[in-house]
């Protein structure tokens, strides 16, 4: 498949406007549909479009498995540490009316923290699940 | 009003179809395609039921992202189904029993769209009114999801991250390491 | 009338559907075959707490400007998309319990995998025996 | 410090192991990662003790999730009841880690070890979660959490015996199907009551009568529950997926997976619903009853004709499970009480006896069946005098932790006037010795292999000789077991008679 000129030229230029259209959703759930879920996996899609056309191996140079695993932790340790933040400042688990100045503030921003951690945890995990598949393979070949 | 439910009852019956088509196929890509349509027709009965959000994700997640893992998955797997040997007399006594408790139960169901109804009364109005003063976001979604039931989110995201890591964890082991882990170990033989 | 018998037409279709869904997993001996009624089922399920969640002549819970905007419910729609993203977290560890059944077994399809089960563990229980006999004298 | 520690314990008992799992997956060094768990898991356990000094304080703890009020927001709820599980589950995990130190290493190939104690302090996490919450849907959310991860640990076996991967597939699908019949009686009481708060929602029931969706979505819900506790004849993903796990996550499993689902099981039955409701009493008399009877004998008859022996544990423990549902089943104070006492003493016998029948697969790379189990009592003395003490114990042998919960079991039985109840859990008890000794003989009166020389490894035998210890301590002084279970059960069932 990484031979076909056609898919290789779309994918360079499918690929910007995913990772864009990503982080619309990303940072537009507060005031439409969309969120940390859907655009986790609109990023993923993007790179996994990216692996399937150019290759797997491609694919990993692109985006490395350990980064993949560091990040699909942090997006987990972000959410945690927004709650945990909250506790310290002396409120309840994820309460994020103390993270701001004001009330409306404060959720506002907690809001954002949370999302981006679930938007990290679930594109990475998404990457990590096609990469796992995807590789399968050869373990099997080995054999 | 009527239209939306008879959108509605169109919808649903194309999934009653792609049901009953699941039932009656034996190949796995025929398969898994039509789960796939089947995740889409959803998405838009939800559209149309008024959940955007599900639908959006119901149509990345389920129409997508399982797709592209049951079509990796399936790259190495038998494309037939072998067909049933055995009797499917007690599964599908078992599922009729649970459709009739459902049906039987479904006329003290609150009737669809009733806004007197309690599941519409109890909470979610003041959801919606938080969302406009206590949070300050439009999308309700959005803030019953991340603030009110953030919890639950998290615990989803854990969920998620659970799911990535037990893939990893089963899929990369190679069985070479294995027998080399065999050997090292102290093998008393019984025999 | 017509509005309330196209409803529980609603209601029983999604109910419909959660037994096509159960009996793909229960009945089916194909492991691939399985996960898939799951997701059948599962997104039936959703169907019915979305069902609920609905407002007659509402509209999607976002917020505007307009006065006396009847919003549906919320609640359910949050509730669905936690329960999707559970869905197919199961769905990707059954898919790789079955790629790993397929390259250990050679076989997805439950009767063989039993088969195999069985004579495994005839075997062990036999080779055992001979070996305590042999230690017995 | 130590105020915003007591004030937010009851989500620090959770938030501690699932916070670490996240930290834990990225250590590189496998000696680290499991320092790590042991570390979380012992700070977990001390959370839990002084929580239980808290709950005691205040006789039940409501907390509330982002600050927001329930039901709006998410609560949790610590009282006399949960606490019980809460300390089982911490207490069995801290001492299960210390065991897995040496055998972990030893069964699962080392890239993925990080990974499996992550997946560990999950399975850990999302058990204790389960049992704190106070929102039926959050529960269902940690419910999935902890048997994805049990799964995942399971079909780590998949590495020795391919028996594994096929035993967490059936745990899977069967775990999934029973999550998704939960979430649909979930939605059928949110249907008609409008709320997922679990106290809420038993006051809006309260105010229903004769709704058929309100029987339904119970009987739902307790289906689920069910399939997840493995109660008798929902249990057939049980004996495989505990046989076939690693050996450290068969103790864990069989200690604690299915005692959070049990409790689950009581708070519906109990706190939910009215107990003087006709549909609970109907069910727990004719239904729960007979089904947990059934098990008690299955389970035992299973065991006896059983020959590979972590199998045989496991049939062992769906007649336990049976002992407890058996108990809920008679439905007064002292029988729900009695009910938690066999569901502590039964993680503390069960825990003993797989951890000494897997720690001899630390040292024979075979698996264990009743026939290779022979003369290794005099090979291994530490290992096997423990689970002899154990076994007596699973016996209900005076002087043992066992003894302690068959007799208040007995006893709550003749007071609600079932004789014949206490006949047959004396009869199935017998039966169970039947079982016991075929072990026991093979390991101590059978001639063993001469060429043997096992020099049992101390990180193996300590946990093993701490939880023998328990066994025997809580034989003797039975006081706090039994005080926490009365206060529990009077806190369950009182609010409502």
């Amino acid at each position: 498949m990484d031979k076909n000129p056609i898919l290789r030229i779309a994918t360079k230029i499918l690929f910007a406007p995913i990772i864009l259209f990503g982080l619309y959703v990303q940072f537009h759930g507060d005031f439409g549909p969309g969120g940390g879920f859907q655009a986790g996996v609109i990023f993923a899609s993007a790179f996994i479009l990216y692996a399937i056309v150019f290759g797997l191996e491609k694919g990993k140079e692109l985006f490395p498995l350990n980064i993949n695993l560091f990040l699909l932790a942090l997006g987990g340790i972000l959410y945690g540490g927004v709650g945990i933040a909250s506790m310290l400042l002396g409120e309840e688990f994820l309460s994020y009316n103390v993270l701001g100045t004001s009330n409306q503030a404060g959720q506002h921003i907690g809001i954002l923290l949370v999302e981006f951690g679930v938007g990290l945890t679930v594109s990475n995990v998404m990457i990590a699940l096609f990469y796992a598949f995807a590789d399968f393979k050869r373990s099997g070949e080995t054999k | 009003m009527i239209s939306e439910l008879i959108i509605n009852a169109f919808l649903v019956s194309i999934m009653l179809g792609i049901g009953i088509a699941l039932l009656k196929s034996r190949s796995v890509i025929y398969t898994v395609l039509l789960t796939s349509a089947y995740s889409l027709v959803a998405a838009l009965m939800f559209i149309s039921l008024d959940a955007v959000d599900v639908a959006f994700t119901e149509a990345s997640v389920g129409a997508g992202i399982s797709t592209i893992l049951f079509l990796a998955a399936m790259a190495f797997l038998p494309r037939e189904e072998e067909k049933n040997v055995t009797s499917q007399v007690f599964p599908a006594i078992v599922c009729l029993v649970l459709g009739g408790i459902l049906i039987w139960c479904s006329y003290d169901l609150p009737q669809i769209g009733l806004a007197s109804s309690p599941i519409h009364q109890h909470i979610a109005p003041e959801y919606i009114a938080g969302s406009r003063n206590d949070i300050g976001i439009p999308n309700i979604v959005t803030s019953v999801l991340a603030s009110y039931r953030g919890y639950d989110t998290f615990g989803e995201t854990i969920v998620v991250f659970t799911a990535g890591i037990a893939v990893l964890a089963i899929l990369k082991n190679n069985k070479k390491e294995v027998k080399k882990l065999k050997s090292k170990k102290k093998v008393l033989d019984n025999g | 009338m017509i509005s309330s018998s196209l409803g529980v037409w609603n209601y029983w279709v999604v109910f419909l559907l959660m037994m096509i869904g159960l009996f793909l997993v229960i009945g089916r001996k194909n492991l691939l075959k399985k996960i898939v009624g799951l997701t059948i089922f599962q997104t039936s399920v959703f169907l019915l707490y979305i069902t609920f969640g609905k407002i007659q002549g509402g509209t999607a819970p976002i917020l505007n400007n307009i006065n006396d905007t009847i919003y549906s419910n919320p609640l359910p729609h949050v509730l669905i998309l936690t329960a999707i993203v559970v869905g197919v977290a199961t769905t990707a560890l059954g898919l790789s319990l079955v790629l790993r059944i397929n390259s250990e077994y050679g076989s997805i399809e439950e009767d063989d995998i039993s088969a195999q089960d069985l004579v495994d563990y005839h075997e062990l229980i036999e080779t055992n025996k001979n070996v305590s006999a042999k230690f017995k004298k | 410090m130590t105020d915003i520690i007591i004030k937010n314990l009851p989500i620090l008992v959770v938030i501690c192991p699932l916070m670490m799992s996240l930290i834990v997956v990225l250590i590189p060094y496998n000696f680290l990662s499991w320092v790590i768990t042991l570390s979380t898991t012992f700070i977990t356990f001390i959370f839990s003790l002084l929580l239980y000094q808290e709950v005691y304080l205040h006789t039940s703890i409501s907390y509330a999730l982002g600050n927001w009020a329930p039901p709006l927001g998410i609560e949790y709820v610590i009282d006399k009841v949960s606490i019980v599980p809460i300390i089982i589950i911490s207490l069995i995990s801290f001492i299960t880690t210390i065991f897995s130190s040496k055998i972990m290493p030893a069964e699962i190939n080392s890239s993925s070890i990080s990974k499996v104690y992550s997946l560990w302090l999950l399975a850990i996490a999302g058990l204790i979660g389960l049992v704190t919450t106070g929102d039926a849907f959050n529960l269902f959310v940690f419910l999935e959490i902890s048997s994805l991860a049990s799964v995942a640990l399971v079909a780590m076996g998949g590495q020795k015996d391919k028996q594994g991967l096929v035993a967490a597939y059936n745990y899977l699908v069967l775990g999934a199907v029973g999550a998704t019949l939960y979430v649909i009686g979930v939605g059928l009481l949110y249907g008609i009551t409008g709320t997922l708060n679990l106290a809420d929602l038993s006051k809006r029931i309260a105010e229903i009568n004769d709704n058929k969706a309100l029987i339904a979505g119970f009987g739902f819900m307790i289906i689920g529950i069910m399939v997840k506790a493995a109660v008798f004849p929902l249990h057939i993903w049980l004996p495989r997926a505990y046989a076939y796990a690693p050996s450290a996550v068969s103790v864990l499993l069989a200690a604690t997976a299915t005692k959070a689902s049990l409790y689950i099981l009581a708070r519906i039955l109990f706190s939910v619903f009215d107990i003087s409701d006709t549909l609970i009493i109907n069910t727990l008399q004719y239904v729960i009853l007979p089904l947990s009877i059934l098990a008690m004998f299955a389970g035992t008859i299973m065991a006896i004709f059983e020959k590979d022996i972590k199998r045989l544990l496991a049939h062992s423990s769906i007649a336990q499970i049976g002992y407890i549902t058996l108990a809920f089943a008679i439905g007064t104070k002292a029988s729900v009480a009695a009910g938690f006492i066999h569901l502590f003493n039964h993680a503390l016998i069960k825990g003993a006896l797989f951890m000494a029948i897997t720690s001899m697969s630390f040292y024979i790379n075979k698996r264990i069946t009743i026939n290779n189990l022979s003369g290794l009592g005099r090979e291994m003395p530490i290992t096997f005098v423990c689970f002899v003490i154990c076994s007596l114990s699973l016996a209900g042998i005076p002087l043992t932790a066992g003894f302690i919960s068959k007799l208040y079991i007995i006893k709550a039985s003749i007071s609600a006037d079932g004789i014949w109840i206490a006949m047959l859990i004396l009869a199935s008890s017998a039966l169970s010795v039947v079982y016991l000794w075929k072990m026991i003989e093979a390991l101590w009166f059978h001639e063993g292999p001469k060429n043997l020389l096992i020099k049992e490894n101390s990180l193996v035998y300590i946990p093993l000789l701490i939880i023998t210890f328990l066994n025997i301590y809580f034989g003797l002084d039975a006081s706090l077991v039994v005080n926490s279970s009365f206060e529990a059960s009077e806190q369950l069932l009182g609010a409502r008679k």
